[in-house]
């Protein structure tokens, strides 16, 4: 059976330190290399960045950590108020903004990523990432 | 573990010298942003970020970066990274912050 | 309103250091001193290891740190055996023992300590510390 | 972080002396039971423990330890415990530990 960790957090900045820790346990412990595992501790990061900022919601969101044989699968669920991802745009990286880079470095250092969100609806992001 | 920084000027190379140690995220952001523009405001230099100990930067990091670089462009000063760490360099390579900033 | 982090953890010995950390955290947020971060830690391990040794699920337990103004209140919860309160004996200390310490350090280190099982139906054990 | 271990006899004075580094509980105490169990099988003597940097012990390490001093108190040896942080210390006394086993 796959072991998974749940964590719910106050979406607060303060909090999300918590989320990176977990990551960097689940895949310490799953034996992924130190660049993977930095690549994971970012990418959660990033995600839960968002759910802080974005989501409008000021109670909790969520995180999912399955731990699948070779696989770390790792979901984040906020309740808030979504967003309409066909208007999403990649960062133009020839001319550096201070905004809009969080998704653009989770779709680069994880090796699957998908987005379930709507306005109204919250967002969920569900990323993983393979030992190589 | 959050963000410590060690500021001094630095006279004979004229320019202010940052130690960051630590984690540069949404929680601790904001600590560099002032930072930096209390610096600038007291003189307006190069910057050397010295980096050894720099754990962890996110993207609102990076952003705090970005529109300082703007700030300090006007003035035609560079801003220059020391001995970044592989995965801070990665992020940095990946987000084109490699093209904009000095790094050595 | 309340902080509130939510943790659920396999039931096994490798992810009980998951909990401690994050009752570190949240005790050094709360501006616990050293000590008594050291005593919540040491607590919540003591639960986590009961919930995994003692309670014969092996499934998942939950964590729940509620963040209280000047009190930090932890309640563990498993889902396995439970046990029968009436019959436990404290450890006499002249004699010592390999087993038996654990619910004793968790009264001695926090203030307040309740536990609610009965045989087959989980356990739930809530303590609580307050900042001096 | 997790326990790691460093053994070694000494001669002159003829005892086991072994540095714990790190944590000791349900996950890593196992490793502490059986590096124990063979020392001791390889040669029967003092056990000194040094703890600067022992982080953390647990009831389930606590038990490693009762349980291989009444092993050892059988051929009359002593088990020492030194540099011992204050956190561990505390639960040393609490438990009756600090009664049982020589501490400096
Ligand atoms: N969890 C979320 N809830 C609502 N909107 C979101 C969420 N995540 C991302 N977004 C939207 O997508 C945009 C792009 O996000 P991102 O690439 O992370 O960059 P940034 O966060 O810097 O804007 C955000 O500005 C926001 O409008
Ligand atoms: N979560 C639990 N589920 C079932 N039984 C428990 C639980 N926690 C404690 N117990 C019972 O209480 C006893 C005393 O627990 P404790 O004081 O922690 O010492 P120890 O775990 O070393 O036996 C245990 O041996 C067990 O029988």
């Amino acid at each position: 059976m796959n072991d998974v960790v749940n964590l719910s957090l106050p979406s607060k900045p303060e909090y999300v330190s918590v989320a990176r820790l977990t990551a960097s346990f689940v895949a310490n412990k799953m034996g992924f290399d130190i660049e993977a595992i930095e690549d994971i501790k970012l990418a959660v990061g990033e995600a839960c960045n968002n759910a802080v900022l974005h989501s409008g919601s000021h109670d909790t969101y969520n995180l999912e950590f399955i731990r699948n044989d070779l696989t770390l699968v790792i979901e984040i669920k906020d309740f808030g108020a979504g967003f309409n991802y066909n208007n999403y745009v990649e960062p133009k990286l020839e001319e550096p903004q201070e905004n809009g880079l969080g998704l653009f470095i989770i779709k680069s250092l994880m090796d699957n990523v998908s987005i379930e969100t709507g306005e109204g609806h919250g967002t969920k992001i569900i990323m993983s990432k393979i030992i190589e | 573990m959050s963000l410590k920084l060690n500021s001094s000027f630095n006279d004979s190379e004229n320019c202010w010298e940052i130690e960051l140690m630590g984690e540069i995220d949404i929680n601790s952001k904001s600590v560099l942003k002032d930072e930096l523009n209390q610096l600038n405001e007291k003189k307006q230099a190069d910057f050397i970020f010295k980096c050894e100990n720099l754990e962890y930067i996110d993207s609102t990091g990076l952003g705090v970066l970005i529109s300082f670089y703007k700030n300090v462009k006007i003035g035609n000063h560079t801003v220059m990274f020391e001995k970044l760490k592989p995965s801070i360099l990665k992020i940095f390579s990946l987000t084109g912050l490699d093209k904009i900033f000095s790094i050595r």
